[in-house]
């Protein structure tokens, strides 16, 4: 089972690459199914290498690898490394993957590219598979490029229109320019530690200055940071996020909120021991991470688009998950990454459902669907609550594994992303009532709104169960610690580093207690955490209530006159679309100068400057010429006029003649040879 | 077989004189003999590869023989992990030309023609190892390029050809004179390249620095580097398609084989001394050439642009004079072979039909030519470095070579990519993307031809993206050797 | 014997050169060069040249001298006999010989007195193998020749008209 | 009788060989001139083999070679003398004069 766990992605990619090349492009093509049946073999292998790492059945981590290629003295190789987290990772990716393709069957019905979507899809799900399992950074920042093109694909799936080409453009730059810090962060890990190889690294760091000197390792550690935040959305790129969606929500819901997102979480968590080397990059993270946080939460607060509002609150909820890895709260943040995974992954089909339905994306022209689509009202609720921190709900768990873990570290950061809390659960519960509560808004619309087929709903029930019983289930299992536990703590020393993977499995296997204490996590909480979280559930709860259930926004819009100008602010997102407008401006600008430059200066000085320079010249030659020169060709001119009229007779056209010159001037020879004897 | 090599360069030539001897009009018959010339050439150099013994890092197939005994010249050409590779791509990328050039309908007698002896230069450069040899083959190639582009190019030919052609030769006048002050300096006079580079430790800085300018001069112009490019956009926009593939694919590749194997192997000081101008060029090369590009509304000068980008990268490698650097100039030089060869053919597809190469012309064409799309996508996606094709494991080695040395200009360096992919972007957005514009709406999708010629540029483009082990393999024991060789005087 | 028969062949030769050259008549200058050229025959047979004898007579003799009878009797007009047969050039030119006769002979003195070793042999035989050994690239080059001159001689004197006819 | 006796001959019939080719006005006048030239060349080589390498025949096969060069070359004058002829109806040589300048 492990054994062949490299399959997992190759068999999506292989399925990408028939759908792209076999069968009939259409709205009824049958090739999709080809995509599903083979996410659904996927979800088993993965299901089945997540339940033996929870019992402990496989030996973790397990690594395997290939030689792939070589340069100069280094071998680069294909591999895989599975841990904890990258079995709960295979699990949640395929899952969400698998559900989104069922949910896509119905609801990409009739889309003239049908099988090209599920291509795209199948391509996606394998990068990000190839990420999740890949032993080698190389390899990962591949799978990585590799998911950004996905992305670009099917963000832009419906190109014909003019919002989704831009939107998939601006996603593909933006997280590129996130990339650019992977791979310098690529490059000094390889001048100073000569590897690839997380493995490897893992030691070669730990050896410290030998390898990776301390400001390498931060500079390092920056820079994946950078990259991870390009890939998350993290604050100051996150711009990107909500105009991606504009691509078909099932892709919103796979990529954008369960998966793609949550990369650059992973990867920052894969290479954890570089954070730990560097507290400076460490602070660097979970400061990333509360700002992203609450500015998202803030951002979420005053949209109307029911799908933008899902994607500031998955920027929020990642950046959360950055503070819980900024903080030390390594397995905290892992573990909110998976319930996030399922709850976010139910919002998005949910809103693509109504989407469905009432064929808008402006929670104004809805309200009252909860009579028409009770499914969907129901489950979406059920992820509502897990979000917003509903007791025993999954999201519960996992929010108070990483507020712990920020207390731990700072009470003032705690202070912040509780308030943050208060306003996810604010802005979430403004989401439901809106969409399904009070009275329809738009008749027409709320007329022809109905329930999803069943295989839209289906997949949303499945996300509804794992959404409510998933954080009980690993936390009251000790399997947090068992899968998330960090292999070790700040390890200083070789003789360390070489049992660092070792030493992984036996915390593990010592129970969570032992973990906790590996990990950095505190062991116990102080008593008030669990109740100010509950009580900003509350507030934010209330406060909703109060403003939006009844369906008269009379109260919210006078606070929005109130405050008019921090709607501004937040509904223009912090003016950070319009900087990086301007960047982009000041781009072209400097583009258009480069080549200015390029065509008047370079080209005109450099090159045809020399042809000035040679005709400048020539011009001097030119009044010498005239002067001395050309008396000396008019005088040579003359005499040869002169010779010419004279020898002309000569030309006699007599072939004779000619000859008799010939044999003349041979006389001649003979002459003076016969003289001189 | 023993004159493997010869056979190989001078195939394209009996090719050419063969279609001599066939009427103007007879243009199947010109097709037929110099595809089959081609292509018994690309078949020869595919024996060469296999019976090159990749674990060596020795001269290969060589073939010696006086040539004019009374000044040393030899007709001397041995091929090793540097050439092969780029005797595979040209003789690749001559195939794939001419199949696209079946198009051509003017004087197809002469086109076809000149395009194989163009064959015959570009191949004798790779594989000469004699100075004179090498400088008669590199001059070869000029005239038929000249040719090429003032008969068949675009308006501005005449000015195009003449520019390419004088500020090619000046480059190589330079380079003649530093080949005979080699020859004159050594003792007992040679023109022999593998005996050159052993005479090195004998010369003084100062002698090799001189000789280094003037050697560089020629081969910067071709690769072409910053400020000596301003030729490339000019003739690749008026020369017609498939000779913007081999001057892009080829003729720039030049430049970049002779740096690594004349100025890094016989003038190790010179070149030891020129590293830190080497890596701002480089950065220039990128970063500039990339702004150029970006301001670009005309495709295939945008791609000309792209290829100062591109070729900035094989600098950047050079620069690093590490055998990781080495491998990824090596092997950028052959992904931008085929990337930007088949970005050309590509252009070249839609400015046959559409009359125009100005992107903002376009718009919406994504449904209407889904192959064309999916090819140009994945070839503009290729040329943005994006792992899993070919692109990616040149730039990104050269990248990881040069960091290791030059720290600030490498990472500076960096932003190329980005760039490179805003305007590769921009323009698919606006060719691709967006609602049909009407005007197109006739448009037809690339015929078996076309398809025959760009498609094996990009599968190979993907295979060796994939698993580029059978490139490295080629190159990697001469680059160490080379690395090795010289490591004390780059310490 | 030997002396007497050289002295009528050279005084033929010699005399039948000067009549090639002076006569009015272009049909008398034809056989003029004809007998000149079998005064030639002679002095190769009293050098022993077997083989340039005959090849002399057939070829010269048969071949050229009859072709130029021929194309006189072609070209020649009646009227023409009374016309100067000899242009205006003839004071220099005959200077001219003058001089490289005078020249030739003073070169040749040294020859003097230098007389055959040995009897001639029979040399055809020998000529044989030479052409058909060591000559035998250039023997084949020069049959290529005549046949070219062949050709082209076919290809000038054939006239519009035969052209014309041909095609129709 | 002695070379020189020989070598003489080929002088004086060399020499009216040279007057005929430069003073006959009708062209094929001057082609038998040129023909005396050759013959006179070709005694020439007979008689130096004749005496002085008279075991080999390479002066003899020479000789060969110019009569049949000789040959050729009076095919190939007498079809221009025809063709000019029929041109401009005159064979002599002075009427010849285009490139007169």
């Amino acid at each position: 089972m492990l054994e062949h766990v490299y399959l997992i992605p190759l068999l999506p990619l292989a399925a990408a690459v028939t759908l792209v090349f076999l069968g009939k492009e259409g709205p009824h093509s049958k090739m999709p199914f080809l995509s599903v049946a083979t996410m659904g073999w996927c979800l088993l292998q993965s299901s089945a290498i997540l339940w033996s790492a929870m019992t402990g059945a496989a030996h973790l981590p397990y690594a395997a690898s290939m030689p792939w290629f070589e340069f100069g003295e280094y071998p680069m190789s294909l591999g895989v490394l599975i841990d904890g987290p990258a079995a709960m990772m295979l699990f949640v990716v395929t899952l969400v993957s698998f559900l989104m393709q069922v949910y896509s069957i119905a609801y990409m019905h009739g889309d003239p590219r049908f099988k090209r979507y599920f291509a795209y899809v199948s391509f996606f799900t394998a990068s990000m598979l190839g990420l999740v399992v890949s032993s080698n950074l190389l390899v990962v920042f591949s799978c990585w490029e590799l998911m950004g093109v996905s992305s670009y694909l099917l963000i832009g799936f419906w190109f014909e229109k003019p919002g989704p080409a831009y939107a998939s453009k601006k996603a593909f730059i933006t997280t590129k320019v996130g990339d650019l810090g992977f791979y310098l962060g690529m490059l000094i890990i390889f001048a100073y530690a000569g590897t690839f190889d997380l493995t490897m690294l893992r030691e070669r760091v730990a050896m410290g200055a030998a390898y990776l000197p301390a400001h390498a390792a931060t500079a390092a550690g920056l820079c994946l940071l950078f990259g991870a935040v390009g890939k998350s959305a993290q604050w100051p790129l996150f711009i990107w996020l909500p105009d991606a969606m504009e691509g078909p929500t099932p892709v919103s819901a796979l990529i954008h909120a369960a998966t793609m997102v949550a990369a650059g979480i992973y990867l920052v968590a894969r290479t954890y021991f570089i954070y730990q080397a560097s507290p400076l990059a460490m602070d660097a993270v979970a400061w990333i991470g509360l700002v992203t946080a609450f500015m998202a939460a803030s951002m979420a607060l005053v949209s109307y688009d029911i799908k933008r509002v899902l994607a500031f609150s998955t920027v929020s909820q990642l950046g959360y998950m950055m503070l819980a890895l900024g903080v030390g709260g390594y397995s905290a943040g892992l573990f909110h990454l998976t319930t996030h995974a399922f709850f976010k992954a139910l919002l998005f089909l949910g809103a693509g459902s109504v989407i469905h339905s009432v064929h808008s994306n402006d929670m104004r022209e809805m309200g009252g669907l909860s009579k028409k689509m009770i499914v969907t009202f129901a489950t979406m609720t059920i992820a509502t609550l897990a979000i917003a921190g509903f007791p025993f709900s999954s999201g519960y768990y996992s929010k108070e594994a990483v507020l712990g873990a920020v207390y731990a570290h700072s009470p003032a950061m705690w202070a912040a992303a509780l308030f943050t809390a208060a306003m996810t659960t604010f802005y979430m519960f403004r989401l439901i009532f809106m969409t399904f509560l009070g009275e329809a808004r738009d008749h027409e619309k709320e007329h022809h709104a109905h329930e999803s087929p069943a295989l839209m709903t289906i997949p949303l029930c499945v996300l509804a169960v794992l959404s409510v019983c998933s954080g009980w289930i690993l936390e009251h299992f000790g399997l947090v610690e068992h899968l998330f536990g960090l292999p070790s703590a700040v390890v200083h020393g070789a003789e360390h580093a070489a049992k660092a993977v070792e030493a992984a499995g036996a915390a593990a296997e010592h129970g969570a207690a032992a973990a906790n204490h590996a990990a950095g996590h505190p062991a116990s909480h102080p008593a008030f955490l669990v109740p100010a979280a509950l009580s900003a559930f509350a507030a934010g709860l209330g406060i909703s209530w109060k403003l939006y259930a009844s369906g008269d926004f009379t109260t919210a819009t006078k606070i929005k006159q109130t405050f008019g100008p921090v709607f501004t602010l937040l509904e223009k997102r912090y003016y950070f679309d319009d900087f990086f407008l301007f960047l982009v401006d000041l781009s072209d600008r400097l583009a258009a100068a480069c080549f200015w430059v390029d065509a008047n200066i370079v080209d005109r000085i450099f090159v045809d400057g020399w042809g000035l320079v040679t005709i400048l010249l020539a011009e001097i030659e030119n009044f010498i010429d005239a002067v001395f020169v050309d008396g000396l060709v008019d005088a040579s001119g003359w005499v040869s006029r002169q010779a010419g009229a004279g020898l002309r007779t000569l030309v006699t056209g007599q072939v004779q003649e000619y000859l008799l010159y010939v044999a003349l001037a041979v006389s001649v020879f003979i002459i003076q040879m016969l003289t001189m004897r | 077989m023993t004159n493997l090599l010869t056979l190989i360069t001078f195939v394209p030539l009996f090719g050419a004189l063969a279609i001599l001897a066939v009427p103007k009009e007879k243009t199947k018959a010109i097709h037929a003999i110099g595809l089959i010339a081609a292509a018994i050439s690309f078949v020869l150099s595919l024996l060469a590869l296999g019976q090159f013994d990749k674990a060596s890092s020795a001269m290969q197939l060589v073939e010696k023989a006086a040539w004019i005994p009374s000044f040393g010249v030899n007709y001397h050409l041995g091929i090793d992990g540097l050439s092969l590779p780029m005797v595979l791509l040209t003789t690749l990328l001559t195939l794939v030309s001419l199949i696209f050039s079946m198009s051509v309908e003017n004087r197809v007698k002469e086109y076809w023609f000149w395009f194989l002896v163009l064959d015959v230069g570009m191949l004798g450069v790779f594989v000469s190892l004699d100075f004179f040899l090498f400088y008669v083959f590199w001059e070869l190639t000029l005239v038929p390029m000249y040719f090429l582009i003032g008969i068949w190019g675009g308006p501005k030919k005449e000015f195009a050809a003449i520019k390419f052609f004088l500020y090619t030769l000046f480059g190589s006048v330079f380079m003649l004179l530093g080949i005979l002050a080699l020859y004159f300096t050594s003792t007992p006079h040679t023109f022999d390249i593998t005996e050159l580079m052993k005479l090195h430790p004998g010369w003084s800085e100062s002698f090799q620095i001189t000789l280094f300018i003037a050697f560089y001069l020629g081969f910067a112009i071709k690769v072409p580097a910053f400020p000596f490019h301003t030729w490339l956009p000019l003739a690749h926009v008026e020369a017609p398609t498939a000779v913007s593939v081999i001057l892009a694919g080829v003729l720039l590749k030049m430049g970049g084989y002779g740096l690594l194997r004349v100025s890094y192997s016989v003038l190790p000081l010179g070149f030891k001394w020129f590293l830190p101008i080497l890596i701002v060029i480089a950065f220039i090369n990128i970063v500039y050439g990339a702004l150029c590009a970006m301001a670009q509304t005309d495709m295939k000068k945008m791609v000309a642009y792209s290829s100062v980008n591109h070729m900035g990268y094989c600098l950047l490698g050079l620069a690093g004079v590490t055998a990781t650097g080495f491998n990824g100039a090596v092997m950028q030089m052959v992904a931008h072979g085929l990337v930007t060869g088949a970005l050309f053919l590509l252009v070249g597809v839609i400015y046959d039909r559409a009359h125009t190469r100005d992107m903002s012309a376009f718009g919406g064409l994504g449904a209407k030519l889904p192959i064309y799309t999916a090819l140009m996508t994945v070839t503009v996606f290729a040329s943005l470095g994006l792992p899993g094709l070919a692109g990616f494991v040149g730039e990104f080695l050269c990248f990881l070579g040069a960091f290791q040395r030059f720290k600030l200009f490498t990472a500076l360096s960096v932003l190329g990519i980005l760039v490179t992919a805003a305007f590769f972007l921009r323009m698919i957005q606006k060719v691709f993307l967006g609602p049909l514009n009407q005007k197109w709406a006739n448009l037809e999708d690339m015929s078996w031809r076309e398809i025959i010629a760009v498609a094996p540029l990009t599968a190979l483009t993907v295979y060796l993206g994939v698993w580029p082990r059978p490139a490295l393999d080629l190159m990697n024991p001469t680059i160490n050797n080379m690395i090795q060789s010289l490591a004390a005087v780059f310490k | 014997m030997e002396q007497f028969a050289f002295y009528v062949f050279a005084g033929v030769t010699l005399l039948a050169a000067l009549g090639v050259v002076l006569l009015r008549n272009v049909l008398h200058a034809a056989l003029m060069l004809g007998l000149c050229l079998l005064g030639v025959a002679g002095i190769f047979a009293q050098l022993g040249a077997d083989f340039l004898f005959a090849s002399q007579i057939l070829i010269y003799v048969g071949g050229i001298a009859v072709l130029i009878l021929f194309v006189v009797l072609l070209a020649g007009r009646a009227s023409e006999l009374i016309t100067r047969q000899t242009n205006k050039l003839w004071p220099p030119a005959a200077f001219v010989c003058g001089v490289t006769f005078v020249f030739l002979l003073r070169y040749y003195r040294s020859f003097n007195g230098t007389s055959a070793s040995s009897a001639p042999k029979p040399t055809t035989f020998a000529l044989g193998k030479l052409l058909l050994g060591d000559l035998a690239l250039p023997f084949e080059l020069i049959s290529l020749i005549l046949l070219a001159a062949l050709a082209g001689a076919i290809v000038f004197s054939r006239t519009e008209h035969d052209e014309e006819e041909r095609k129709a | 009788m002695t070379l020189y006796h020989y070598l003489a001959v080929s002088a004086a019939l060399f020499c009216i060989g040279i007057f005929g080719a430069l003073t006959r006005r009708n062209v094929i006048g001057i082609l038998m001139g040129i023909e005396l030239m050759f013959n006179a060349a070709n005694i020439n080589l007979a008689a130096f083999n004749r005496f002085l390498h008279p075991n080999a025949v390479v002066g003899q096969s020479v000789s060969l070679f110019i009569i049949t060069v000789a040959a050729a070359e009076v095919v190939v004058g007498l079809a221009l003398v025809l063709a000019i002829y029929r041109n401009i109806q005159t064979i002599y040589a002075e009427d010849y004069n285009l490139l007169k300048g």
